[in-house]
């Protein structure tokens, strides 16, 4: 132990594996964004479980130094809540494609918005499936075609934020994985690490091999003189609770959200669609098993229990 | 059938009381002092269907229940003739089931009339219940609670059946004051009250004779049994006693028959047990939140049946991959396939457990087959998830679950947690020199793991094919080495665990006829032994293989190969074991008995088909006495 | 063939089979009103297919004369789509549990939705898990505690209601199962039967045995004077999409639908949420398999397949 | 090795072009009359990570890869000498794998310097791909387009490789010819000029003297063969073929390597083909739509590997248990466990496959082994699941997915599409005196079934135990009676399907030693018996089991009792096959030769394993040469 401790940066949560993404894919911005959040932090990288599921965005644990789990297609969400509930001094990050997240994984998705167990939720939401060659995911639109598809899409798209809050996220917002200034990104993602409950970011990532509608030159567009991505904040949009007590509130602010939700084409919002601070699992837990707000589950005593009065009973 | 033993058995509609009824008459026996094996049959159903409980009495432990009846308490028609409305049903009654001189107790203002009975040679004692009970409320001035109270309605039959066993109606009462206590002391004084009027009402009814003697039994209980109470304890109980005892963190679930009750037990303990149980939203979840939590260093576990099963399997392939420490997966089987018959019982999930996902990878699998078993596999399958870093499936069923036998002790000496090899960094940082590398190769296959939050400790782990550091590679020689390493863990496996938790060989070395199970089928098969030596001259021994994998081919080549004669003992359709012996020791078991409908074994369904087997010499022998 | 034929009864759609839901279970009044709404749309029983998950709510096809498939525990939506994609003659309709529907089958729930497909899905919403002996279900709120559970509920409840609108049903509606008229129901799933796309009706069921909570009485009780339950249309709200070429107003209404749904308590409201006829994935089909208009998949001449231009262009 | 073979191979990153371009020189040696076997490996990567094509070019048809390479073309430095710079890697580039006298053909412009070759008995032909392609376009005034053609650079390194191979350059041009037509026939003539170009200055490099003589082999190809150009079919067409051709109605999928080529396949042809392909949420809408569509009237079918396969299982067993017919699920086999090896090739799932769900059930499970099995067990596949009504699994690999071998002809004749016993109710409704059970009790166990929307054939299905009419019900002997019923139609399924499709025997009946195999090592053993009889003299024959449930005890018995010598070949970790071999027959082969690196046997693999096994008699031997 160094008595006087660097300040960690971006750096220190990288891994000198081989990135075997495409050239100029999202991905990257979103990789850097999440070691700038948890620089931003200070968060030590041991102190950190990134979990992912499967695609190409699954790979990113590989590319951050924090323990890594890549689990399976559709499935961080559970892994990473187990992940959470044994270790609550873990800063648990989940991280998965569209498809992985809102199509096979959307039955976890849904629940653990009900949880609202405290950890963070990005997805990179390309329009497609990248890993398996660019088919269309959950959030393509109704009629659209990316270069890598045969027939345009028959089904309408899902809306991650929409759903996110019928789910009950108590933080639900959505980035865009290459913003120019390069830390906006880091900001909401720092954001949502620090919010205490279920935390989601649907993130806005470019797919250049497979999806050529939502290029960077899109995103980048200002259709009839307006820049297409802007925050929410820009337009003095607040989606905050103040009063978590007050139910009205909740409500309002919850139907706001989904009404904003919709709103995309040539103007598409950026940020934290909604945010309230409800219990958190861990502090319902608390009221059930009272250790539970004192040490991580890992470090209870459960060697020596004594199940005496248990038998007793059944005599 | 062992002569001497009694049983008695109460039948109605589900949510009428079948259960507690039948468990309070289970711990009044157990409580005398005699030995008590009992089980419960009952629908997929919430409200109405007909289920039932029986519990056998004898003077030496017994494993399994019998068909014979002596004492019938039948809280609706069906349980004593059927239901003549109904399609497709072969279910006649609980009557058939009496022996001569059997007595029915039943409501006497009900809608079973005497004259439907085919039999003339049994007591059908009609109660006027709900008369009764107002009678005995009138005694303490709550006649007008009587309709409020008409679940006590049960205790009045259940007295008058008490009677019939010729039991104590004392002792017998003393089992609802013990339950009501406090504030519900009252409660148990009014069952007592209702017990006793029953009682009596049997008593002039049968002239003060009963025809059965219970007293007799407990008279002839030998020694040898510890002072005190014994436990009268249900597979599931020992199951999370087991659990408990190892340092379980967690528990995750998704309910389902009959896999729900253990986890329920868990869950109503958890506060005091310092225990964490989560319900999720369905068995991938449940699974994939347990590896979550094994991964991050805790003793992670999950309970489930078939259809739930079918849902974990890739979670299961997953864990082995990634080498995780466990979970450990209870897997109370069920009749199946598909939804099946969710409350009814079956061995049929064994080559599924077997092989339960794709690829070659490694995972235990072991089969406990009573209640001491039970807890020592649950206990021990978390030493072998640390040990050796794999998922491990505890194959139970039904019948394992709900069966409440006596037993003096659960044997709960020198357990040993072994959280297996762990990393530690002592505070070196990650890449600082001795660079920790999670899945190295190592002499037997295990690498020491480290827990997340530790400080140099940090690792990747991938449900991809990867290298030691936990990154993915398609290298073909990597490739190699790392089935090699995981597999090999098994055979690391399977030379540690002792040859006692491997099987288990009962009756003598020289049998005339071998016997080969696994699993629950162990209790009527030591009661089918018994019978057979004593009735039949046959002494038989049974083997019971009790790990699954790794295979114990040594053990069970060692068991069979020199028997006389090998006959296959199986509570599902095609005797799934006797493949698996074949396949693994090349030895063929040339005779099958079975039973699939849904039921566990008799006593006397299998000393029938055991009966049959010698006799024929057939190949495939079914057994089924078609009761309800 | 009878040439004069009487209409259709709600008796026509019975079977003797013995119901074994307990006495008073709200399900007997779901199942009649699936009964009237058939013979109000005089739909014979063999064009009508019924699928259902497990649960208690599982078992309603066999109380039903109609076609009948009894799936697995949360998978009757796949179920359900497979049946009407292979013959669109067929009125498909899905019935099940709030945890068959929104716990283990979430995913399919939503992913349904998106798809608008011409079935109906009619959620049995009881608030617990009936056949597994009353834990909390999906819709069960946080802090409630049934009669059947050992501690009261620690996570959100999902809004059914939002999820839906979120996930892209067309007709989006809630019911109850004993409504006093005894029509409500019926003309309600009527509605939903006949509405062309993706239709979902959340029907407040009771639970008599589990739920002590949502009981008959606390749905007929009139807080404040008013009662509970009350009809949307009563209040004015207009949940149809008038002119769906037009999507502010598509969005409009489902913001509003969204917001609508929090009401809850003193005042629940029932009836059509949303609505909007938007092209099917029947439909949609009809793009890429010109046939799919004109016959039913089983009986496309499917026997008689050339593929000789598919083996040349091989060599 | 068979000598005068020779392989031609092309390697460089993902995306870059490698499939396109070795299926160009493929079709170009088969167009020449040539038999041609050849093979894709590629990493699970969209970009950049090392993939390659091998083209193997015999005068007979070839069944299996070979390791050995005459002419090389590096598409970038990694596919010579491999990636020095990766961790935990042995793939050492495909510059080992030349023949004496090989040419490598590469970027003279590139990274690759020819000092970092350790060879000296090859010919490093390093061209200047892009000056040559400037030039070429030059002469027809497109030079400055050579940037956005630069994909066309591999046509020049192909060029210059098809002079090393001592092949036709004019053919070899016409293939792009033939591919670009209409609006496109320009690029086509700029791909001709540009083969030409490196053709050109291939020949120039080497004196004008080609180290290998792809003409002579040309010269070989015997007789016999379909005049016109032979199909080069990959086993994936043939299984598309199969369902076309069988009337399937409907497929679904959720995209998965490498079972996602089928569907897509089929999806690209569906509009012509009158058939409907939905992409699904995941694999357990994709089998549960299917049973839906199934209990409809439609034939259904999806297609999947591993992982999905495992999100499937519930659904087979619910379609077992509801006597749906089908659906029939393609199971293409990739490395497992989990995740593993996505893109690669194991053999890993038979266990899995044949018990997938709980409880006893029904389904048939067969494995073909080219594409003409491929082709015919998908097409009878459908009359199974109709005839016997239940799922079918046909397990096929990722080696038959994507190899394209030589075949004259698929064969399609007497194809006869049988829908099972279906019941007509001719205009009686439901209840009107001949009451329908859709699982009535019947000779044969198969209830004739009623589509939905036909009047007078209303039924019901349930995942529960089920009455004869379709409700639940839970008595005892109605499920003694359905499991027969089931269990029964597999005993009818195994009487009924021909000895031919059970197990193919190939080779004399008199061998010296017989293999045994399954699935794709068909190929390979086959290459493999010929060059063991040339080479060593030795006589072997191979038994190929195709049907694995139900198994045929009978065929498999016969044709392994007499054998002299028996070796188990299987590209897995365990010989799960020798496993079910012995579990059904009681036969224990003695000798496995496997390999389980992700790869399939390549010729020399194989016989070397054999040789190996031959000569030590050791139980296991394992293989692999270690190509990346
Ligand atoms: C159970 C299962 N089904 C299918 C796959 C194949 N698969 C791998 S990645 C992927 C989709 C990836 O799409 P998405 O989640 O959007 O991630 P992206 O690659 O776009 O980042 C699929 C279907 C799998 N690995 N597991
Ligand atoms: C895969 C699987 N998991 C669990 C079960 C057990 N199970 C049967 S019904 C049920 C829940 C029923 O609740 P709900 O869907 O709300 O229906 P209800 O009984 O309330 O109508 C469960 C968990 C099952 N049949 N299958
Ligand atoms: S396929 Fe798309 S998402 Fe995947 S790495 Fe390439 S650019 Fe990124
Ligand atoms: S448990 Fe509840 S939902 Fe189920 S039948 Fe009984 S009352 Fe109805
Ligand atoms: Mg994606
Ligand atoms: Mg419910």
């Amino acid at each position: 132990m160094i008595a006087e401790q660097k300040p960690l940066t971006y750096k220190d949560y990288s891994t000198p594996v081989h990135i075997n993404w495409c050239p100029a894919c999202g991905d990257f911005g979103i990789v850097t964004a999440i070691q700038k959040a948890l620089a931003k932090l200070q968060i030590p990288p041991h102190r950190v479980a990134m979990f992912s599921g499967i695609g190409c965005s699954g790979k990113t644990p590989h590319y951050i130094n924090a323990y890594g789990f890549h689990t399976l297609h559709g499935r961080v969400v559970p892994n990473a809540s187990g992940g959470r509930l044994a270790n609550r001094d873990l800063t648990v990050i989940a991280v998965g494609g569209d498809g992985d997240g809102y199509g096979i994984g959307s039955g976890y998705f849904v629940n653990a918005g009900r949880r609202n167990l405290n950890f963070t939720y990005l997805v990179f939401d390309n329009g497609v499936y990248g890993l398996t060659k660019g088919q269309a995911a959950p959030t393509l639109a109704r009629g659209m075609k990316t270069k890598s598809m045969p027939e345009p899409a028959i089904q309408d798209s899902l809306n991650p934020i929409a759903l996110a809050i019928g789910s009950g996220y108590t933080f639900v917002a959505r980035g865009y994985a290459l913003d120019q200034s390069g830390d906006v990104l880091a900001n909401l993602i720092a954001e949502a690490i620090q919010h205490e409950g279920s935390s989601f970011v649907d993130i806005l990532q470019t797919c250049p091999t497979y999806n050529d509608l939502m290029t960077v030159k899109w995103f980048n567009e200002k259709p009839q003189g307006n820049s297409r991505l802007y925050q929410l904040t820009e337009e003095g949009y607040e989606g905050v609770v103040k009063d978590v007590s007050n139910p009205d509130e909740i409500i309002a602010k919850k139907a706001q959200a989904v009404g904003k939700s919709y709103e995309w084409g040539d103007r598409v919002p950026l940020g934290i669609f909604y945010q309230a601070r409800l219990r958190t699992y861990e502090e319902e837990l608390e009221g059930r098993l009272p250790n539970y707000g004192t040490a991580p589950l890992i470090d209870w005593d459960v060697a020596h229990r004594d199940v005496s009065k248990l038998l007793g009973a059944l005599r | 059938m062992h002569k001497g033993d009694l049983t008695w058995l109460i039948g109605g509609p589900q949510g009428g009381g079948i259960d507690t009824s039948g468990l309070v008459f289970a711990r009044y026996a157990n409580r005398c002092g005699l030995r008590v094996f009992s089980n419960i049959e009952y629908h997929s159903n919430i409200m109405g269907e007909h289920s039932y409980y029986r519990v056998r009495i004898a003077s030496k432990d017994r494993h399994s229940i019998l068909d014979q009846v002596n004492v019938v308490v039948a809280l609706d028609e069906e349980t004593l003739i059927g239901d003549p409305h109904a399609d497709f049903t072969s279910f006649k009654g609980h009557l058939q089931e009496l022996v001569p001189s059997g007595v029915a107790v039943y409501d006497s203002a009900g809608k079973f009339k005497p004259s439907e009975a085919t039999r003339s040679d049994i007591t059908l004692l009609g109660v006027p219940l709900m008369d009764l009970l107002k009678e005995a409320l009138r005694g303490i001035g709550r006649e007008g609670d009587a309709n409020r109270l008409r679940i006590m309605t049960n205790t009045i039959a259940l007295g008058a059946s008490v009677f019939a066993m010729g039991g104590d109606i004392e002792l017998f009462a003393q089992v609802y004051r013990d339950d009501f206590k406090g504030a519900r002391a009252e409660l148990g004084e009014m069952n007592a009250l209702a017990a006793n009027a029953g009682y009596e009402y049997a008593a002039q009814q049968l002239g003060g004779r009963s025809p059965f003697d219970m007293k007799a039994i407990e008279a002839a209980v030998s020694n040898g049994h510890a002072t005190g109470p014994s436990l009268l304890i249900r597979g599931m109980h020992a199951c999370a006693f087991g659990k408990l005892k190892a340092g379980l963190h967690i528990q995750t679930y998704y309910p389902i028959s009959p896999a729900t009750d253990e986890s329920v037990y868990l869950e109503a303990n958890q506060r005091d047990q310092n225990l964490l149980v989560v319900q999720c939203e369905d068995e991938i979840a449940s699974i994939q939140m347990a590896v979550g939590a094994a991964n991050a260093g805790a003793r992670s576990s999950t309970s489930t049946s078939g259809p739930g099963f079918a849902l974990m399997v890739e979670g299961i392939g997953y864990a082995s991959l990634t080498e995780v420490p466990g979970p450990v997966v209870f897997l109370w089987q069920r009749g199946g396939p598909s939804t099946g018959l969710p409350t009814r019982q079956d061995q049929g999930d064994l080559r599924f457990a077997l092989h339960p996902a794709q690829g070659d990878f490694p995972h235990i699998l072991v089969a406990p087959a009573d209640p001491q078993q039970i807890f020592d596999d649950s206990f021990e399958a978390f030493n072998w998830a640390d040990r050796y870093q794999m998922p491990v499936v505890v194959l139970v069923d039904k019948y394992l679950s709900t069966q409440s036998a006596s037993l003096d002790e659960l044997k709960m000496e020198n357990l040993v947690i072994d959280r297996g090899s762990r990393y530690r960094s002592n505070g070196r940082a990650n890449g600082a020199g001795d660079e920790y590398l999670r899945f190295a190769f190592t002499e037997n296959g295990v690498s020491p793991r480290s827990f997340p939050g530790e400080e140099g400790g940090i690792f990747w782990s991938t449900s991809d094919e990867h290298d030691p550091r936990g990154h993915i590679t398609e290298d073909a020689e990597n490739r190699i080495l790392m089935m090699e390493k995981r597999m090999g863990k098994l055979d690391l496996a399977a030379s540690e665990i002792p040859g006692g938790r491997k099987i288990s060989v009962y009756g003598p070395a020289d049998a005339d006829v071998t016997l080969v199970g696994w699993g629950s089928v162990k209790g009527s098969v030591l009661d089918a032994i018994e019978l057979l030596a004593e009735e039949d001259g046959v002494r038989a021994s049974f083997v019971q293989i009790r790990l699954l994998k790794p295979f114990p081919v040594e053990e069970v080549t060692a068991a069979l190969s020199n028997a006389k004669r090998l006959i296959l003992v199986e509570n599902n359709y095609t005797g799934q074991l006797g493949g698996l012996v074949r396949e693994m020791t090349g030895i063929h078991i040339p005779q099958k008995v079975l039973k699939y409908d849904g039921r566990p074994f008799s006593e006397e369904e299998l000393v029938e088909g055991l009966r049959k087997a010698l006799a024929t010499g057939d190949a495939r022998v079914h057994v089924s006495h078609l009761s309800a």
